[in-house]
């Protein structure tokens, strides 16, 4: 029998951080088996890195292993020598992790980079280049000579991927661990890399140890997987077991969370309620307990083994209960756009810097109470259009916004306070859009002091009323920013959004910076304003099963244009733009991916004709590249030559 | 390339305006000196006739705006001028003493950077021990120590009390290089005190920036020996920042010593410029600060064409 | 993640409080001082002058036979002073300035951009001088100078500071509610900037002392009778080699210990908010 | 009773009515042999005759200890700017000056007047036009021979207001442009605008801007140094240094050093520094601040040369502070004059009785009493005029060597009766401005203290800083009875007529007290103990022809 590529034994991992010790992994065991992907997943604060790191014994400088074994092909490697690690190291494991742009050497080129990996293991430098150019071809990688060349800034996020693979990939190693490989990476892109590592792990019969937050991705990826909470496994089992029959209340709830095709008028969406517990909590018994709806007084005083079911293991005490809470959530009332004159227009908005064409002739129309989902990968131009809608960029001449038929200026400065009231942003980050220095108290009583207009007395009952909307509790009131979690803060954003009772409210991927079930929370509570509140969303997101859950309408744009917009069943059903296809084929749980050819051209240097005709699967000939197509003002608009009969369909 | 070119231009162009508007605010700037340039060549106690005479003879009794204009003309086609106050050429004055202070900041750097790069990376792999505590608490209080009160410390100690060095920095035409370079050893000394803390600390924070990198976790996974990784990966990118921060101390390095003139009697650029301000040089004066300024503006491109070359990703923008 | 983060932070490093028992040691005898020591620090004794150290003057007499112990406990006031009332200057005016460089931008920006390179093309003790000579040294000279030549220099930190908190959303968001630029910038963008502008007021503190005892040394900083160290040193430094070592060496001393503190206090801050 | 040398007689017949007067001074017993030398000197009684009247051996005696023919190295103040005998001010560089330039007349140490290139002079009788007859045979370096048109062309460019001349204040009055006349190759006649005793003085290295130039000079001195002296120059560098070689033409004694090397110090301790560690064998000019440790020093022998050398504390009469003369003189008599000469000099100085006469002028008045510290005295003064509680004040000065210090020495002095100084010290072009009323803190600070060098005679220092319209009277002291009394004094070319002005300006600047003459400092230098004759004067210059190293 072959030893297991990677066994962790009961390991406990910690950091040290300025005199205090925290464990961050309670003794972890798994073992991964030789050509196994096994994928350990868990909402962020969990462990995951940390055991990705320990598998390596690359723990930060403040990391240390407090006990237990890791097993890297037999080997322990807690118990190595310098050389040996770095003998091992050049060997048998390696390591794959999120941003690909840190993991490159900025001053080295691609061939240095990943020749070395050759030249380690003793081979000469001309013979490393060579199988360097070789191991890129092996990533299908069209052009490897340019990107041999290259140094890392002059690739894209995907392309520098497929190098830190293919570095990682050189010395064919037993133990590959990738740390979220592809998160961040546009969805198109993170399904090719996706891809790759699929086709690669047969080539290369490597074992893998795949970390990520994405359920979905894990059961696409994965053979088995472990559910990782506060440090501690509580689920393993095989993947397509696991993600259908979670037992753990945990592992069903998270999976629950997600929007998984649901619309809003089909129900909220599971939640999640509390915290994930600090790390130096010693609470006794199960860990999950206090956010547990079965937890009883055995789950808080006694700590569930991991427990083998068939094919299955868990740590619960009511192992057999979790299943039951699978079950659809009941409908609920949302708010149906009004028909009628729309609340915001926007006609021919552009926006060029120098020679940068970031936004060329949008137009749209939003209808009151409505939900107008925006969707493009990075560089498309979402955020620079929502910024104009807000007035944070102004427009090129000839653009023209109006709210409520009226015509408002291009800069927020130019606006009028009733234009300031009626037009609010959720953003991105909350870390960055509420003030560090100020209390929640202040965050959201400033702007109802300067737009709700409402006297002293009144602003502090009306404060109350909206925090107790966002379903923010009062004592969180005195607190600063960095006092809450992601989930918190957001609600406090979306609180400061409506203090103004506005009429259209922007929301710039408002969820993409949180945990999946922080996530399902924020986008119940923004249905839930709008029913109450009748306020229109522009919600801009990468992600097509949130755009989809929230949405009425959805406009797809590609390099600054539309190419797509209409009801959002339209749009998924078809007929589908090429462009709108590929993305959609690239969510997790699709059919067959549609593979875009290259990468999307620079907004500077714009293609000719149709600007999606470089990559576009479906071109028809040379009118694609000559004669821009028109969107036609109908209520599901296609910017393609393509007969609508021919376009693909869901 | 032609980018680079481009760019390179544009900055020289920048730097020139700013030289031009560097002399307009000294010329305008050494009206409020006192007295006149007259006055300073006779002194306090002659005759105002006198000081009328000389300074007619000099032209420093016309309108500033002429007087500046005519300056101006002459230094943009290579003369430096008439020193008022030494009736003779400016240009051998400012050479020479450029020639020295560019000697003492050669002698100084040539020490103070390799120790202090070598002291702030060591210290960044021995991070948070004994070792780099020493480093980085010794570089910092020294840093901070005036050049005059640790001259005095070195003089005291070398010069009096073990008599190793001469006192005196000054160079008497005809020295061999090897007596200037004794003489320059311990006027360079406060330099490299002052300057050892400021770039070690740099040196450190880039080296453990660089190390906390995660392209030099990259270089660790891939079992790279530790020299590897410090020689290739880590020093590259850590020790971009320093570049520029030693060039942003040229200027001090080659104008700002006048505490090292004074206590050395070292004829640098710094106690010309305070001389030609007391004398009301005017020619002198702008010559000096602008020999200065330019220097600096100079050693500030260098750096970021430096970096630019050293930094693939500055060098394509 | 707690409150208690920064400043529990800072109260708890060694270093910081090495330096800070260094700087309230000086800061004592800057305000106490003149009480404390037995002998009136500027009573000359023509008779007595440059006398040895011994029982009646711990630290000898100087050239004007004036007890050397007790001007350079008396000689921590005038730095304190001259220093801290420099930089709390500068930072004041450089705050402001990088605030409106920063967010206001535009021609302002360029303008003052251009200002600040050209100061930075001189050599700071040089510029200096020029000014004492021509306005003549005076303490409130002094203090103007320093604040001066530092303004820019914490404008430059404070604007890069508030170019990165420009970029952050709330600034976005205040906008968008119509604040006034004077509000955002005072209001919104001040406190977050204020980290830097400590670590940047403590650095500065340091380099304060620096210069003012470096233009006390040249004879252009704080004027006689004063005890101040710098002067004391300047005044004395050519008899070292005579063998009156007493008269500089405690004085450069006390100079070294002081800035060593300020900077210790600085690193202190610093390492605990970053 | 002296011994009447019968030669007197024939001198006699050919003196001057002034000259016949000192030699019947001299032989009445009012004028002792020192005076005798030195007044003598003045009025041109050629000293090998006045040796005869004295019997002192001929001046050719050298005190020659070392071997000729050494190189002498010298540290000297940096020359502050070009070095033109017109144009040049400030201690460095008129000591260049000297080193290959000559004087008519030489002023030694003890303020008598010694022949150079004028061997002999002459008044008429009421001292209007003076004659100087030339030494015969004196080349210049450049091999130009010496004739009266050169001393001529010197002396008008000196005093002609059209070229800016550092001496033009010296002369001014005295001589106008033409007042140098050309009798005959060798002779000169100074025509003067004003009757003056002390003219001698005028052209002596006094003024040491009065080397003589070749007629066709061209401002170019600082090329070839172009002189007569003993010495020719090497090598002049700006701001470095400057070295010279003996000059094998010179019309008298050889110089004995073959070579002179001068280094230039911006400061004095590094001087210090360079004659301990030996690479320096002279400090042409030292101050006793920061020198200490020098005085005590046996390897290092200490010149010095008693001498005007002094700082004038003015106090403005005319602002109300100042204007009552009893606030003046409580604060004059606050200070410890004794003391301050033992801690600021070393006892290298002699106290100042506030008047310009100082000790070491012939003329002065030794019998006015000197004014002693006397704090309750003062303090009755103060109560006398209306402030017993005394007042603040600011006072005004320059750094300079021990002014600061003295400053406070005033500071604390003055704490004793209540007046409380606060004390501007500022850099010396600053302090002095543009030297006009409303443009420099020098005349207008209430109170301040100016340093003064030396003269071999009081008379300028009598006028323009004490004169009602003089030009350097920072106190704005008028007062028409001293003005007159100084005229009178100006005029007088007796020595007796001089001492008995003299006591009247003495007590009546004593009275009033617009300046504190607080001391007079010697001038020092200072050599290693290996060199001997090495001569200087107050000015100060320094002369190396004699100077040797064992």
């Amino acid at each position: 029998m072959t030893a297991p590529a990677l066994e962790l034994r009961d390991l406990s991992v910690g950091y040290r951080a300025r005199g205090a010790e925290a464990l961050v992994l309670h003794g972890l065991s798994l073992s991964i088996a030789p050509g196994e992907v096994y994928g350990l997943v868990g909402e962020s604060g969990c462990g995951k890195s940390t055991a990705a790191f320990a598998a390596l014994r690359a723990l930060p400088r403040n990391g240390f292993i407090r006990g237990g074994q890791v097993l890297v092909d037999g080997q322990d490697i807690t118990a190595l020598d310098p050389a040996g690690l770095r003998q091992l190291r050049q060997t048998k494991v390696s390591m794959v992790y999120q941003d690909p742009g840190r993991a490159l050497n900025p001053s080295l080129t691609v061939a240095r980079q990943i020749g070395e990996v050759y030249e380690v293991a003793g081979v000469g430098r001309s013979e490393a280049f060579s199988r360097a150019q070789a191991m890129l071809l092996k990533m299908r990688i069209a052009g490897p000579a340019r990107v041999m060349r290259a140094y890392p800034h002059q690739l894209s996020g995907g392309m520098q991927q497929r190098v830190v693979i293919a570095m990682a990939l050189a010395k064919n190693p037993a133990l590959l661990v990738l740390d979220e490989p592809t998160t961040g990476l546009d969805a198109t892109v993170e399904a090719e890399v996706l891809d790759l590592v699929q086709v690669l792990r047969h080539e290369f019969a490597t074992s893998i140890l795949f970390i990520s937050h994405n359920l979905a991705v894990i059961g696409r990826m994965c053979d088995r997987v472990g559910v990782l909470y506060a440090g501690r496994l509580v689920e393993e089992g095989a993947a397509a077991d696991l993600l259908s029959r979670p037992l753990h209340p945990y592992t069903a709830r998270l999976i629950q969370c997600l929007p998984s095709g649901k619309r809003k008028a089909d129900g909220r969406l599971e939640t999640i309620p509390g915290f994930l517990p600090a790390p130096d909590d010693m609470t006794p018994g199960c860990v999950f307990a206090p956010r547990c709806e079965f937890a009883d007084d055995r789950c808080r005083t006694i700590v569930p083994p991991l427990e083998t079911q068939p094919g299955h293991q868990v740590a619960c005490h009511h192992a057999d209960r979790a299943q039951c809470t699978i079950a659809p959530a009941p409908p609920r009332l949302v708010s149906a756009p009004i028909a009628g004159a729309p609340v915001l227009r926007a006609v021919g908005l552009s926006k060029t810097y120098g020679d940068v064409r970031a936004v060329r002739d949008v137009s749209l129309a939003l209808l009151p109470g409505e939900t107008l989902g925006l969707v493009g990968e990075s560089g498309s131009g979402k955020t620079t259009l929502a910024r104009m809608l807000l007035g944070l960029e102004a427009p090129d001449p000839g653009g023209v916004i109006e709210l409520d038929g009226r015509f408002v200026a291009g800069r927020a400065k130019s606006r009028t306070r009733a234009d300031h009231k009626a037009l609010q942003i959720v953003f991105q980050n909350p870390d960055s859009a509420l003030n560090r220095s100020h209390t929640v108290r202040r965050l959201i009583g400033r702007p109802l002091a300067r737009m709700a207009g409402l006297p002293r007395r009144q602003r502090a009952a009306r404060l109350l009323e909206l925090v107790g909307a966002v379903r923010l509790a009062e004592r969180y009131l005195p607190m600063r920013p960095r006092q809450l979690s992601g989930g918190l803060k957001q609600r406090v954003a979306i609180a400061r959004a409506f203090a103004g009772d506005p009429k259209v409210v922007i929301c710039d991927e408002p969820t993409s910076a949180l945990d999946v079930s922080v996530q399902a929370a924020i986008l119940n509570l923004l249905t839930d304003l709008q029913a109450s509140a009748r306020v229109s969303y522009v919600f801009i997101s990468h992600d097509l099963g949130v755009v989809r859950y929230l949405s009425d309408r959805i406009a797809v744009i590609y390099l600054g244009r539309i190419m797509e917009i209409g009801p959002v069943q339209a749009v998924f059903d078809g007929p589908h733009h090429p462009y709108t296809e590929a993305l959609l084929s690239a969510m997790p749980g699709a059919g067959a991916r549609i593979q875009l050819h290259g990468e999307m051209p620079s907004p500077a240097a714009l293609p000719s004709g149709c600007v999606f005709q470089t990559r576009c699967p479906r071109k028809i000939g040379a009118i694609c590249e000559t004669t821009e197509p028109e969107l036609a003002d109908e209520a599901h608009a296609i910017r393609c030559h393509l007969p609508r009969a021919e376009m693909g369909r869901a | 390339m032609p980018h680079l070119a481009r760019q390179i231009g544009q900055r020289l162009g920048l730097s020139l305006l700013t030289l031009l508007l560097l002399s307009i605010v000294v010329f305008a700037g050494a009206q409020v000196l006192p007295g006149n340039v007259g006055r300073a060549i006779l002194g306090p106690l002659a005759d105002p006739a006198a000081v009328a005479a000389i300074n007619h003879e000099l032209g420093a009794d016309q309108p500033l705006v002429l007087r500046y204009l005519g300056w101006i003309g002459k230094f943009l086609l290579g003369d430096m001028g008439q020193s008022y106050v030494f009736r003779s050429p400016v240009a051998p004055f400012v050479g020479a003493a450029l020639l020295n202070s560019l000697k003492l900041a050669a002698v100084a750097f040539v020490i103070v950077v390799p120790l202090s790069i070598g002291a702030g990376v060591y210290a960044a792999t021995r991070v948070g021990r004994w070792q780099d505590r020493t480093i980085s608490i010794a570089g910092l209080s020294l840093t901070v120590v005036p050049e005059f009160v640790s001259a005095i410390a070195l003089i005291l100690l070398f010069g009096v009390w073990l008599r190793w060095l001469p006192i005196s920095a000054a160079i008497r035409p005809g020295t061999d290089w090897l007596e200037q370079l004794r003489r320059l050893i311990m006027p360079a000394l406060p330099l490299v005190i002052v300057l050892f803390g400021y770039i070690a600390r740099m040196a450190r924070a880039g080296t453990v920036a660089a190390l906390e990198a995660d392209y030099t976790r990259t270089a660790v996974l891939k079992g790279l020996p530790q020299r590897t990784v410090i020689f290739r990966h880590v020093l590259r990118n850590a020790l971009l920042p320093t570049i520029t921060v030693v060039a942003s101390q040229i200027g001090y390095m080659i104008g700002g010593l006048v505490v090292v003139e004074t206590l050395f009697r070292y004829q640098g650029i710094g106690s010309l410029i305070l001389m030609a301000a007391r004398g009301k040089d005017l020619p002198m004066l702008e010559a000096g600060i602008l020999v200065v300024g330019a220097l600096f503006v100079l050693a500030t491109l260098a750096a970021d064409m430096l970096q630019a070359g050293l930094d693939p990703r500055q060098r394509a923008r | 993640m707690s409150e208690r983060s920064g400043l529990g932070r800072v109260v708890r490093s060694s270093v910081f409080l090495a330096g800070l028992v260094i700087v309230l040691f000086w800061v004592g005898c800057a305000l106490f001082g003149r009480w404390l020591v037995p002998i009136d620090p500027y009573r000359d004794d023509l008779l007595n002058t440059l006398a040895a150290p011994s029982a009646a003057h711990w630290f000898g007499t100087d050239q004007l036979g004036r007890d050397v112990f007790a001007r350079v406990v008396v000689g921590a006031g005038p730095i304190l002073s001259v220093a801290p009332a420099a930089t709390l200057l500068a930072t004041v005016a450089g705050t402001a300035l990088g605030l409106l460089t920063g967010y206001v931008g535009g021609w302002l920006d360029t303008v003052l951009g251009r200002l600040i390179e050209v100061l930075l093309a001189l050599p700071l003790i040089v510029v200096s001088l020029l000014v004492l000579v021509a306005l003549g040294p005076s303490t409130i000279t002094v203090i103007a100078v320093i604040a001066i030549i530092f303004t820019p220099l914490i404008a430059r930190t404070v604007r890069a500071a508030v170019l990165a908190e420009r970029g952050l959303d709330y600034v976005a968001a205040a906008e968008l509610r119509g604040e006034s630029a004077a509000n955002i910038m005072f209001v919104e963008i001040l406190p977050n900037v204020l980290p830097p502008i400590l670590v940047e007021t403590t650095v500065r503190l340091g380099y304060a002392i620096f210069t003012v005892a470096s233009l006390s040394f040249l004879g252009f900083g704080i004027q006689p009778p004063s005890a101040d160290w710098g002067l004391a040193i300047s005044e004395n430094y050519g008899m070292i080699v005579g063998g009156y070592w007493w008269t500089v060496s405690f004085a450069a001393a006390a100079t070294a210990s002081l800035v060593v503190g300020v900077n210790l206090v600085a690193d202190g801050i610093q390492a605990a908010l970053e | 009773m002296r011994r009447t040398p019968r030669f007197l007689d024939t001198l006699r017949l050919e003196a001057s009515a002034l000259e016949n007067h000192v030699v019947d001074e001299f032989l009445a017993g009012r004028l002792d042999r020192r005076a005798l030398l030195r007044e003598g000197s003045r009025l041109g009684l050629a000293l090998p005759l006045l040796g005869g009247l004295l019997g002192l051996p001929g001046s050719a005696a050298r005190a020659q200890t070392g071997k000729p023919g050494a190189t002498i190295r010298i540290a000297s103040p940096t020359p502050a700017g070009a070095i033109d005998p017109v144009s040049t001010a400030g201690t460095g560089g008129l000591m260049m000056l000297g080193q290959t330039g000559e004087y008519l007349v030489l002023d030694q140490p003890d303020l008598v007047l010694r022949p150079m290139l004028a061997l002999s002079w002459k008044p008429n009788d009421d001292a209007t036009i003076w004659n100087f007859s030339l030494r015969p045979n004196v080349k210049f370096h450049n091999g130009h021979v010496l004739n009266a048109d050169d001393v001529v062309a010197t002396m008008n460019r000196l005093c002609d207001p059209k070229i800016g001349s550092s001496a033009l204040s010296a002369f001014r009055g005295v001589l106008a442009p033409g007042g140098a006349r050309k009798v005959d190759d060798l002779t000169v006649a100074f025509h003067l605008e004003a009757a003056n005793g002390n003219f001698p003085y005028l052209v002596s290295s006094d003024n040491y801007n009065a080397i003589i130039l070749p007629a066709d000079y061209g401002g170019d001195f600082e090329k070839n140094f172009n002189g007569t002296g003993p010495f020719k120059l090497d090598k002049y560098t700006a701001k470095l240094g400057a070295s010279f070689v003996r000059n094998t033409d010179y019309w008298g004694p050889k110089a004995l050093p073959a070579r002179t090397e001068f280094t230039f110090f911006a400061d004095q301790q590094p001087q210090l520094l360079a004659l301990q560690g030996d690479q320096v064998d002279v400090i042409a000019q030292l101050a006793v601040q920061g020198a200490q440790g020098l005085l005590s020093d046996p390897d290092v022998r200490i010149i010095k040369t008693r001498s005007a050398l002094h700082r004038q504390v003015h106090m403005r009469t005319d602002v109300p502070k100042f204007a009552d003369k009893r606030v003046r003189q409580a604060i004059a008599m606050t200070l410890d004059r004794p003391a301050i000469i033992t801690g600021l000099f070393r006892g290298l100085a002699e106290p100042g009785n506030d008047s310009p006469f100082a000790p070491v002028y012939p003329s002065t008045d030794h019998g006015v009493p000197q004014r002693k510290k006397d704090i309750p005295a003062a303090r009755a003064l103060m109560a006398a005029a209306g402030v017993p509680n005394g007042f603040q004040a600011t006072l005004t000065t320059e750094r300079m060597q021990e002014i600061p210090d003295y400053a406070v020495l005033i500071q604390n002095a003055c704490a004793e009766i209540g007046v409380k100084l606060t004390l501007k010290v500022e850099d010396v072009g600053s302090y002095y401005g543009n030297a006009k009323p409303g443009e420099s803190d020098w005349l207008d600070s209430e109170m301040g203290i100016t340093d003064y060098g030396h003269r071999g005679i009081p008379n300028v220092l009598l006028g323009a800083p004490l004169l009602g319209n003089g030009a350097w009277n920072a106190a704005h002291f008028k007062n028409p009875a001293y003005d007159a009394l100084v005229a009178q004094y100006g005029a007088a070319t007796d020595l007796g007529v001089q001492r008995g002005l003299a006591g009247k300006i003495q007590t009546l600047l004593l009275d009033e007290t617009p300046v504190i003459f607080g001391y007079f400092y010697n001038g020092l230098a200072a050599t290693s103990a290996a060199v001997s004759g090495v001569k200087m004067t107050g000015i100060p210059q320094i002369f190396l022809s004699e100077a040797t190293i064992t």
